[in-house]
């Protein structure tokens, strides 16, 4: 297809075939001051994609607390950084990959693992630990088993060959997931507090350098990108799947690590949705310069490839730099080692403007500050369900409750055989989580996983990953304020203090008023605990259009919640340990609480009622008690009452070592 | 006393091997980049765990022809004391090093977690500081441990006692369901050359040196070859 | 009776793996070696005396489980060891 | 010029790959499965003109890297589109 066609002014019609609306499209014209070029706006309708632009979400993501005496990084970066003190930080931040894994969820999964662990090392710092939270359907449901099965093995074959833990996260199964999963990838990695590296390109003249796998037309078939113009025989050669090589990404970790140790770097970026497109776009617009690019000169994997597929193909393993002038012969070097492809494909300007050539012929040229900062943001209309209320009643007089023991004991047994709490080793058991020598606690073992700084200093990080999506539906406010209250109360359960979260916010069609409802209450749910606990959010990704044929996923604003840990061997793990210890309940027995409870659900098959009520007040109290008690060596064994109340966590600590217990609960 | 620790594109165990010789046991240590032809005066080489070469075609199938294997073959040939742990296992078969050869696990997945394992032979300097028949718990993390001999090598391996450790239960019994992890034939979980001064294991001992990490039978491997070479 | 079946990774598909024997195969000195690409050959042992009624179960064992269609593509290559021409 | 080269595992060596795609037809209702095995087939693109001499570099390929020999067996099936008769 020759560039000539790529260079002609294109129509209203080609700007709604790549997804923008005609509204849009006029903006384009105008923030261009002429017709957009295929090129150009292709580059446009990425970079104002609900998943670059968050034009749908932004608005409400502004409410949450992002700062903090900790907070060396918040959003807008590639993760989020965090001081754990002794010149040592934490960056960290979690991503979801949720379309491309119900296409094809080996790869699905996988490339979602590479792109979040990129985001994490771009930072400078060196992926010690990973975690995943997962949503599939009902487990009778035709595709449950196979996306399963894919989506595990994605996140193992990738995660375990590139040699970074996958230590814990949640697997849950819900009728709403049937026609969409849910892949949610979390990564935490260290570095020197004073060496964070964003994604900056400033330095009039400074190279701007590719390095990583070569560039092909992976990713290009999506709809934002295809348009009618392409003949049959280009749409073929165009997979809409990505296909990660870990092993690649291994040496791009090593040759980026190494790179940071010297000074030769300006800004660094992983190429991740939209490709070269955001990460040049991104760099400039960070540092208010502008970018002259080369086309001709990125390394190809395939032939006849052109500048509209070369800034919008999904290739993985990818990164830009931007180095110190004189200093490429360096950065090159440490690419040739480490057997990866690179080339110096352009400069930093300071036209403000992002200037792409084509065998030194002006391809493409565009203004930076619209393409980031002008995306649109949308008011959509916001509206109560019309169902809400209906799911919130419960009338217990309806709910045959057993009452003899036998009742009771069938009761539990068939809580603890529901999908959502039985055991999940069968899924962790396939993930590498000991390499590194950091896991203290290992899945299965605690509330949350512990993870040492190996022979950076004492201590270590207390991680957990948490939502319940069902209490997020019956009310999306106080069910996403209990995800961030629950995985600080994992993380206190093994002796962590929560610091600071990263979140993954799953949603359905934001163009729907009661989704929207649903991501506003979310959002302040969010806000609201975080204010209260003191854990501001550093980082997070917002996933919409989780829906099939008006049936959208539960609201799932997945808590990613980080913790500090001074003395790993000062733990408490989740198994009774020896005969005759006592057993203490913190915070009192409420009245029972039944509303949306896992009981209802595994028993009675029923989705209703409320979320039990948040006290910040009570709940900080608890968790200090519990981080106290653990911190003297006075607790060793410690778990959280959540999914199935107290008899589930009691039965839970029981299975680890072959106990039993005796319990009053008068 | 120096480890040299060979590096492989896409070995990852290389700088835990490296935290259990230097920081748990204060030996030097030292990492050896596969392109590179000398081992500087190494006592022990490890070929570490990981997915050299991304484990393409076959697990360490590639790795076995980086330059630096001809100098580790050179070095066990002269009789020095080199370790291939789980994907450095499968290079030093690959390399025909050791007898016989990798397969898929049976589940047809990558499992990690801890096993017990049997000392079979306590004679060679890798082993000498555990008991004839000792069962001990060692992690494992691979996908492809299945080994396999034809049953000419199998007679060899047992007449010569190259066998060093097999999967067993908690209680040490040979057969027990789950105790073999991956379906390896007698199994076998390491091996040794008849000399014994090269050993293969699939199960990894730096994983399980520090009781922080909730156990340390595998220390004593690394203290039976440090007794063994001082 | 037996049967061949081949599948291999669509021609656009990233293949990493064929790509480092690739490399492999030259590092040996196989200077000739242009590219390679990695498939599965799947042989079935089938208790089914007719032909055609074999190769439609066999796309259709394709189809369910042998071959990830997303991205693989299929070929029955012999039915009872006579060659068959792919349409 | 295209040549191919299957490589599969030895008869006396248990295939467990084979085995579970056997297992996992039968749940899915291919009762007429016998038995399944599965191999490699790689196709390679050499920068070579004489079908003889390919063969010969081919073998060495094979008995170098592409097979192990401990329990694989290794064809070569075809060389420039034309079969090629085994020994």
């Amino acid at each position: 297809m020759s560039i000539d066609h790529e260079m002609k002014a294109t129509t209203v019609e080609q700007g709604v075939q790549h997804g923008l609306t005609p509204e849009e499209y006029a903006r384009v014209v105008e923030a261009m001051g002429r017709a957009p070029n295929l090129i150009e706006l292709g580059i446009f309708a990425a970079m104002w994609s609900e998943h670059c632009s968050y034009k749908s979400s932004r608005r409400f993501l502004k409410q949450f607390p992002t700062s903090g005496p900790r907070v060396l990084q918040g959003p807008g970066e590639n993760a989020g950084v965090v001081d754990v003190g002794d010149g040592l930080a934490v960056c960290f931040k979690m991503e979801s990959h949720n379309h491309p894994s119900y296409i094809e969820p080996y790869q699905g999964a996988a490339t979602g693992v590479g792109g979040i662990l990129r985001d994490v090392f771009t930072m400078g710092a060196r992926p010690i630990a990973s975690m995943n939270s997962l949503r599939f359907g009902a487990p009778t449901h035709a595709k449950t088993a196979r996306l399963l099965n894919g989506v595990v093995a994605g996140i193992a074959g990738y995660g375990n060959c590139i040699g970074v833990p996958t230590v814990g996260g949640e697997v849950q199964f819900d009728e709403s997931y049937d026609g969409n999963c849910l892949v949610n990838a979390f990564t935490l990695g260290i570095l020197k507090s004073d060496k964070i590296f964003r994604g900056t390109a400033s330095g009039l003249g400074n190279p701007v350098i590719y390095i990583g796998a070569r560039t092909g037309r992976d990713g290009l078939g999506g709809a934002v990108m295809s348009s009618s113009e392409f003949d049959e025989e280009s749409e073929s050669k165009r997979p809409t799947v990505q296909v990660g090589d870990p092993f690649l990404e291994k040496l791009l970790l090593e040759a980026c690590l190494e790179l940071f140790r010297t000074d030769a770097l300006v800004g660094i970026q992983d190429m991740g949705a939209a490709g070269l497109t955001s990460s040049s776009v991104e760099m400039a617009s960070r540092a208010g310069s502008g970018m002259e690019l080369e086309l001709d000169l990125i390394p190809m994997r395939e032939t006849g490839m052109t500048p509209y597929e070369l800034m919008l193909s999904e290739s993985q393993e990818r990164m830009l730099l931007v180095a110190k002038r004189g200093r490429e012969k360096e950065v090159l070097d440490i690419c040739e080692k480490w057997d990866l492809a690179h080339a110096v494909v352009g400069r930093v300007t300071d036209s403000g403007k992002m200037v792409l050539k084509w065998h030194g012929q002006v391809a493409a040229e565009l203004p930076i500050t619209p393409l980031t900062d002008g995306a649109p943001v949308y008011e959509r209309p916001i509206a109560r369900p019309s169902w809400q209320d209906e799911v919130q009643t419960l009338d217990l007089s309806l709910v045959v409750q057993p009452i003899n023991s036998s009742g009771l004991g069938a009761a539990l047994k068939s809580i603890l055989a529901s999908p959502n709490v039985a055991s999940k080793e069968w899924v962790y058991r396939q993930y590498d989580h000991m390499v590194r020598l950091g896991t203290a606690v290992r899945p299965g073992d605690g509330d949350a996983a512990v993870i040492r700084f190996t022979g950076q200093r004492e201590g270590g990080v207390a991680l957990a990953v948490d939502c319940n999506s069902r209490w997020c539906f019956l009310d999306p406010a106080l069910g996403a304020a209990h995800a961030v209250v629950e995985s600080a109360r994992n993380v206190s359960c093994v002796g962590g203090e929560p610091l600071a979260i990263t979140d993954c916010l799953n949603f359905g069609n934001p163009q729907r008023p009661e989704i929207m409802w649903q991501f506003s209450e979310a959002c302040r749910g969010i806000s609201e605990a975080c204010r209260a606990l003191g854990t501001p959010v550093v980082s997070g990704n917002v996933s919409l259009y989780n829906e099939t044929e008006g049936r959208a996923v539960f609201p799932t604003p997945t808590i990613g919640m980080v913790g500090l840990i001074d003395d790993c061997r000062v733990r408490a793990g989740q198994s009774f340990l020896v005969a005759g210890e006592k057993i203490a309940l913190l915070g009192e027995l409420s009245a029972s609480h039944l509303g949306g409870s896992e009981y209802l659900r595994a028993v009675h098959n029923q989705k209703r009622g409320v979320p039990p009520p948040l006290d910040y007040a009570k709940e900080k109290s608890v968790q200090g008690a519990v981080r106290a008690l653990v911190r003297a060596g006075l607790v060793r064994t410690a778990h959280d009452c959540s999914d199935g109340g107290i008899s589930v966590a009691l039965a839970e600590c029981a299975f680890g070592n072959g106990l039993g217990c005796d319990v009053t609960l008068s | 006393m120096m480890f040299a620790i060979v590096v492989f594109p896409g070995s990852n165990c290389d700088h835990d091997v490296y935290h259990v010789a230097k920081h748990v046991l204060g030996r030097a240590a030292r990492y050896i980049w596969h392109k590179d032809r000398d081992l500087r005066g190494a006592d022990v080489v490890v070929l570490p765990g990981g997915f050299s070469y991304g484990d393409y075609l076959r697990t360490g199938a590639i790795a076995r022809f980086s330059p630096v294997m001809e100098e580790v073959r050179k070095f066990a040939n002269r009789g020095g004391h080199v370790i291939g742990i789980c994907n450095g296992f499968q290079i030093l078969l690959e390399a025909g090093l050791l007898p016989g050869a990798m397969r898929r696990n049976d589940s047809l997945k990558y499992v990690c977690r801890d096993v017990h394992i049997k000392v079979e032979n306590p004679m060679t300097p890798w082993t000498r500081k555990y008991a004839k028949g000792e069962t001990v718990r060692i992690p494992i993390g691979h996908g492809d441990g299945n080994y396999f001999i034809d049953d000419d090598g199998r007679k060899r391996l047992e007449d010569q006692n190259q066998i060093a450790f097999r999967y067993v239960s908690a209680s040490g019994a040979r057969g027990e369901a789950g105790a073999n992890p991956n379906g390896s034939l007698g199994d076998i979980a390491g091996i040794t050359n008849a000399r014994g001064n090269v050993i293969g294991m699939m199960p990894h001992p730096e994983r399980l040196a520090e009781k922080a990490l909730g156990g340390d039978d595998g220390v004593r491997l690394f203290e039976s070859i440090i007794e063994a070479v001082e | 009776m037996k049967a061949r079946v081949v599948v291999t990774l669509k021609r656009s598909v990233l293949d990493p793996q064929g790509l480092a024997v690739s490399r492999a195969l030259g590092s040996l000195g196989f200077a000739e070696v242009q590219g390679v690409r990695l498939g599965k050959i799947i042989e079935l042992d089938l208790d089914e005396k007719d032909a055609a009624r074999a190769r439609e179960r066999l796309a259709s064992m394709c189809e369910k489980l042998l071959a990830n269609t997303v991205i693989e593509e299929y070929r029955i290559e012999s039915i009872d060891g006579a060659p068959v021409a792919n349409s």
